[in-house]
């Protein structure tokens, strides 16, 4: 147990924070603390932003140098990912290709994927978007329809997929397809990349809670992609889907969930400018929303304690934990920050715009839906970490 | 003695969700929804017209039906079911009750039956820009002017203030707090319709210039408007109440037929048990509303102390189902489409209106004398 | 709904609260609010204040006259618990016979059963104790395991019960037993009256976590009863039984219920004479405990009404909700009493001895057990209330 | 930078895990419940001889291992785990701790390598019967008489204060708070066991009258008091934590075997939940205490804010561990026979201990500037 800093650790944070003051300037820092996953306000000036720090090296740290990353290491990461809090820049717009694709594809992915599809995202050239969910199956991944079937040297795609992030952005998309019906649920799947630009493929804007657009669904009518547009193998996705899901979150966990330290403050600001924190009820609450977010940082700096191998808990358990904590409290942080506007957490500006805090009470409950529910962690915890049996299946 | 609803008032319930459903459901309600001062001025009519629920508990000298608040509060329970767009709590309980509460009865018969038959809109505006609800806290001021009354200054929050014919505001006067009647037309009226996160709920902010006003005769006018505060909380909680009973009927629904892992999501107990706690709550909650409207039918001296106690109890309850509605319907539950969140935006606001739960809670502490 | 009484209750009302005024003094007095269902604090004195209730007319009120009731209608019933609970005399001692074991008989027993049985139990001359759970199975019911076979006129009974409340102090039991082994689960079990003093059983006090003496575990050993001793059809004791733990406990749980203001005025005296209620944390917890002691009541009047037939709630739906709003609000209360009390709720007097709300703070973890473990409640309310479909058997 | 114990606190983990299940097993802790003032000397010997517990963190220079924070939460953990009966939280924790942050090196040559060997069993006592925890509380007086100080009054909570050799009592003199020592022959000093409803953690009244006493010298005592108390409640949250691990692991092995309607309650996901969500909250606990032991270890200024606030945050969460490990035992969890009430009564009294939880967030908000 040891979070003091090296030499050149502490060098490292220095040169992150000297970028950061330089960078985060004029528009970006006008825009402070901006956008979340689940929205895609001021998108422009999210993706500049993001232009901004690839052109800083900033993004992927963790890759390989030929793919445009700086082989980072964990805890330089870490420490990047701490620095970029403190400063609360706008909110990172192209994380599925920088938190989900690429990692997926550094781990899966041949040589040739991954020298045609890294860089462009490393250099936020190109924008992807996942294809897992569809409509008929959330939590239960493996009940996917969209088909896909060999013709000649492509492949063609039918079906429907859902909740893609920001997918009316994306460029191109990761998209599991089952490709042998005949084959148990698992097997039968795999990992496709396929063009957005196309006739086939349609995507729509779903517009969510708090008014904005966020989400898509995306419909495959035909859709073709080149026949070696598979990551991993053929019938093999599902073990790539795993792996994005699994162990690579922890700098996307951390970076949400450290933000999170910035509305909690925004809280209290409120809160004062409201006279309410003389009311010991609201500083209790307050005081639970501080302790929840330090909590979620402390997991968090743990989750990449584990993904270095310096932990006895391994790291797939660690996320699902930190997911828990953080959507639970930070649907009750949610509810202090309206509780400590008092009568205006009711009141929304022109076009249905929210200011922060009204986002936060709204936008946290998608937290216990997207990426896995609660629900699903907590039996995923309960089988795996603790040993509980697995509910009997239907006879 | 009978702790449920008698045969004629559960006809009544059943009336009145056939009326909404057919008259008032959702597409009905989300065409009210963008303009923050709209409201379906044919439903409204129809209310009226077709069933007399503006003046169900007006008395019958005042043009009104004469029933108790009892009825009255299931008739909130069902909008508050159905999402209803209307000024019907600002003009058939906050307004009336506030008339009737003061007694004076010159001006009970002179407005009373305009509101009764749903012909004049009427509400109360009693927060300002600090948005709380104690009247001590009013410094809208008002002074006379020859005959009459003016007012000066500002009222913010106001239920249906936007839309309203008559606004009564409460004031602070040389003498102490007084309730003012304010036509719509009147000079030096400002009304701005306030955009609110919950669309189906309008408020407004009013402001007054030297505006002309009719004070209203009361011995204790602030005694008045917290017995007006106190119905005005229980119908909120019956509001609640018809709202968590709605969330849980689509959840279960829901729960019923979509499938994941080859069985309906409702055959899973964590699913089950968070459908059963909700029906717990929702039931317990009924419980309250149904003591507390009794209670206020009555005249019974409990309300005082059940009617902030139902407020944030049913509110708070309905706000923790309308989250898990969401919650049982995944991804579906938090787009815009769904009504789920127009729920939670409900429940949110029944919260903040009047002061929130703690403050509510505060109240019955203070009551009870602790 | 009118919760106003008609002259003939309000006269009844003035003779109830007479009465009570009249013989809730003494010891009774110096003893109010003694005693819980978990517990057999006062064990004597509760014994003596029932037999005081047995002369005035007021145990087994809504039992036939030739029974030794007095045939009072639900309202009557619902009167006397309000009195009963403003004048907060000790609690009940045997409620087993008369709110659990007498009902079930005069339901299911034979007119000589009735005769014989009924009459000591409203005059409080024979006590009873449950059989029904065992080591093996507790929310599982239909689990049993204890076994009677006939042998000539007489049951011979091997097998043992657990969680018999004040057991060591009954006289008699009724006992299900599984007398056709080989008949499916709920088909084989039959209701036994059996006497408590012979050789055959033996009856052991176990100690719960206040420190005292409620429950009993209760062994069978070749324990013998007369052959006629079986309430309803010999293999038709669960049906009996579902009886006997459903819509009968109106009265029982509001009883319960009702006490819970008298423990909710008592913290706020604590937290008074602590100096804490000007603790605006607190307060917001001493109101909620209040509210939550309201709810208890509303939602056993209702129940009231549902057993009259005037609600459209049934009985046992209305029973089973009441029953798991009460034991976690209660379990609320007792963690808000111990709150109140601040220090000194560590503090006990000489062996072990609780004051009320640490007993409540500890007692109440049992109500959420007993009588059906809430989540087998909810189980009930999802599938019976709701019509959610039932968990798949295991295959 | 690691956020995990290194390779050798987790031996020391292992070691003491066994030497405790060994040597304090469920027996040895109930044989020392019934006295109120009772501990296993024996025990405490062995920690002392055998693991050198008492002087882990204690420096170098006054007999101890020097050892960090860390080390020292390891321990507690542990001992939280076993429910062990020991005045390890007040003779090594609260009492050296004290000595350090007053830095009376004089004081300290004196009694702490007795301390760090276990030869000197000592506590603190700061509350009196009022139950406040915050030295501006005390009443206590101190005065001087000849060269030396004299006590007059009482405290009250003090933990293990009968068993202990050395009192180190938190007295109010005429220049302010002071802390003096008074050792347990002392003149006029009486010592009363409160029996307690957690009987695995000792409480005393004390009093004084006219009792000879040394005072320690110090630039703030009552800044000394206060680091004191920071790190006793980031013990009782590392106590908290052991405790809500072994309530967790009682869960999970007894859902794993018992069996009701033909499956292991385990397999039902209402228990499966309840488990996975004590996991969830034990390993957020742990991210806390391992933090605040970090910043304990290591003086950061992050430590009084962190204190109140793990304190408040791991006992609360505890509570609720030992309340589900009782439902998940269903009947025999709530007999005596069965440990689960055990830890129920631990973790109410590690709330009680200090001062509530509500009072620890209040702490936590005036440090964070709310």
């Amino acid at each position: 147990m040891d979070l003091s800093l090296s030499p050149e650790l502490a060098d490292f944070q220095e040169e992150v924070r000297t970028w950061l003051d330089e960078h985060v300037v004029g528009e970006f820092a006008r825009h402070r603390g901006v956008g979340f996953s689940w929205d895609a306000e001021a998108w422009d000036l999210r993706l500049a932003w993001d232009r901004e720090l690839a052109a800083g090296g900033w993004l992927c740290m963790g890759w390989p140098h030929e793919y445009g990353g700086r082989d980072a290491t964990v805890d330089q990461q870490l420490i990047f990912q701490l620095e970029y809090a403190r400063a609360d820049p706008p909110f990172r717009a192209t994380t599925q290709g920088q938190d989900l694709f690429g990692p997926t594809l550094l781990h899966s992915g041949t040589a040739e994927q991954k020298a045609r599809f890294l860089p462009p995202i490393t250099r936020v050239e190109e924008l992807w978007g996942q294809g897992f969910s569809e409509p008929s199956n959330g939590s239960d991944l493996a009940g996917l329809r969209t088909r896909a079937r060999r013709d000649g040297d492509e492949w063609v795609i039918d079906g429907q997929k859902v909740w893609t992030s920001h997918g009316g952005y994306a460029d191109w998309m990761y998209v599991l397809c089952r490709t042998d019906p005949e084959a148990p649920r698992h097997k039968g799947i795999s990992m496709l990349v396929v063009p957005v630009d196309q006739p086939g493929v349609d995507v729509r804007w779903i517009r969510n809670s708090l008014g904005g657009d966020d989400f898509c669904e995306v419909f495959f009518n035909e859709a073709r992609t080149r026949a070696d547009l598979v990551v991993g193998e053929v019938n093999g996705g599902w073990g790539v889907a795993m792996g994005a899901l699994g162990t690579e979150r922890g700098t996307t966990l951390l970076a949400e969930h450290l933000r999170v330290q910035h509305e909690v403050r925004e809280i209290i600001e409120a809160a004062k400018a409201n006279g309410r924190t003389p009311d010991a009820a609201l500083r209790q609450d307050l005081v639970q929303a501080w302790t929840d977010a330090r909590i979620m940082e402390w997991n968090g700096r743990r989750l990449m304690s584990a993904i270095k191998g310096g932990s006895t808990t391994d790291p797939t358990t660690q996320a699902s934990l930190s997911k828990v904590f953080a959507s639970r409290a930070h649907t009750r942080i949610g509810e202090t920050a309206m509780r400590a506007q008092d009568a205006a957490s009711e009141l929304v500006g022109a076009d249905y715009s929210l200011n922060r805090l009204q986002q936060v009470f709204l936008g946290t409950r998608a937290e216990s839906i997207f990426g896995g529910t609660t629900q699903v962690q907590l039996n995923v915890l309960s089988e795996r970490t603790l040993g509980l049996p697995r509910e009997p299946r239907p006879s | 003695m009978d702790f449920a609803l008698n045969a004629e008032q559960t006809t009544l319930q059943g009336v009145l969700r056939e009326f909404l459903s057919e008259r008032a459901g959702e597409t009905a309600v989300r065409a009210q929804m963008a303009e923050p001062a709209g409201f379906d001025r044919q439903l409204w009519k129809r209310m009226g017209a077709e069933q007399g629920l503006q003046g169900l508990a007006v008395p019958e000298e005042y043009g009104g039906a004469g029933f108790t608040f009892v009825e009255l509060g299931i008739v909130l329970e069902e909008m508050g079911r159905a999402l209803t767009v209307s000024p019907f709590l600002a003009s058939a309980v906050m307004a009336p009750q506030l008339f009737l509460a003061l007694g004076d009865t010159e001006a009970c018969e002179r407005w009373l039956p305009g509101l009764a038959s749903g012909d004049t809109v009427a509400t109360v505006a009693l927060a300002e820009d600090s948005g709380s609800w104690e009247s001590g806290e009013v410094r809208l001021a008002a002074r006379r002017e020859g005959e009459g009354w003016v007012l000066d200054g500002h009222k913010s929050f106001v239920v249906d203030g936007a839309a309203a014919d008559l606004v009564l505001v409460v004031a602070r006067a040389e003498d102490g707090i007084g309730v003012f009647a304010v036509e719509s037309s009147a000079e030096g009226l400002d009304r701005t319709p306030l955009p609110t996160m919950d669309q189906t709920r309008k408020l407004a902010r009013l402001t007054f210039g030297g505006t002309p006003a009719t004070r209203l005769v009361s011995t204790d006018a602030a005694a008045a408007v917290e017995r007006m505060l106190d119905l005005t909380r229980i119908a909120l909680a019956a509001d609640a109440l018809g709202g968590s009973g709605r969330v849980l009927d689509m959840s279960v629904e829901y729960a019923k037929v979509r499938e994941q892992f080859g069985r309906p999501i409702g055959s899973f107990q964590a699913i089950k048990h968070m459908c059963a706690n909700m029906l717990v709550e929702l039931e317990s909650s009924r419980s309250a509303v149904y003591y507390a409207l009794w209670a206020a039918a009555t005249g019974h001296e409990d309300t005082s102390v059940v009617a902030p106690m139902v407020k944030a109890h049913c509110v708070d309850a309905y706000l923790s189902a309308a989250g898990d509605n969401i919650q049982i319907h995944g991804g579906i539950g938090f787009t815009w489409e769904h009504p789920a969140h127009l729920y939670l935006k409900r429940a949110k606001s029944s919260q903040a209106l009047l002061g929130g739960s703690d403050l509510h809670r505060r109240i019955v502490a203070e009551r009870i004398g602790i």
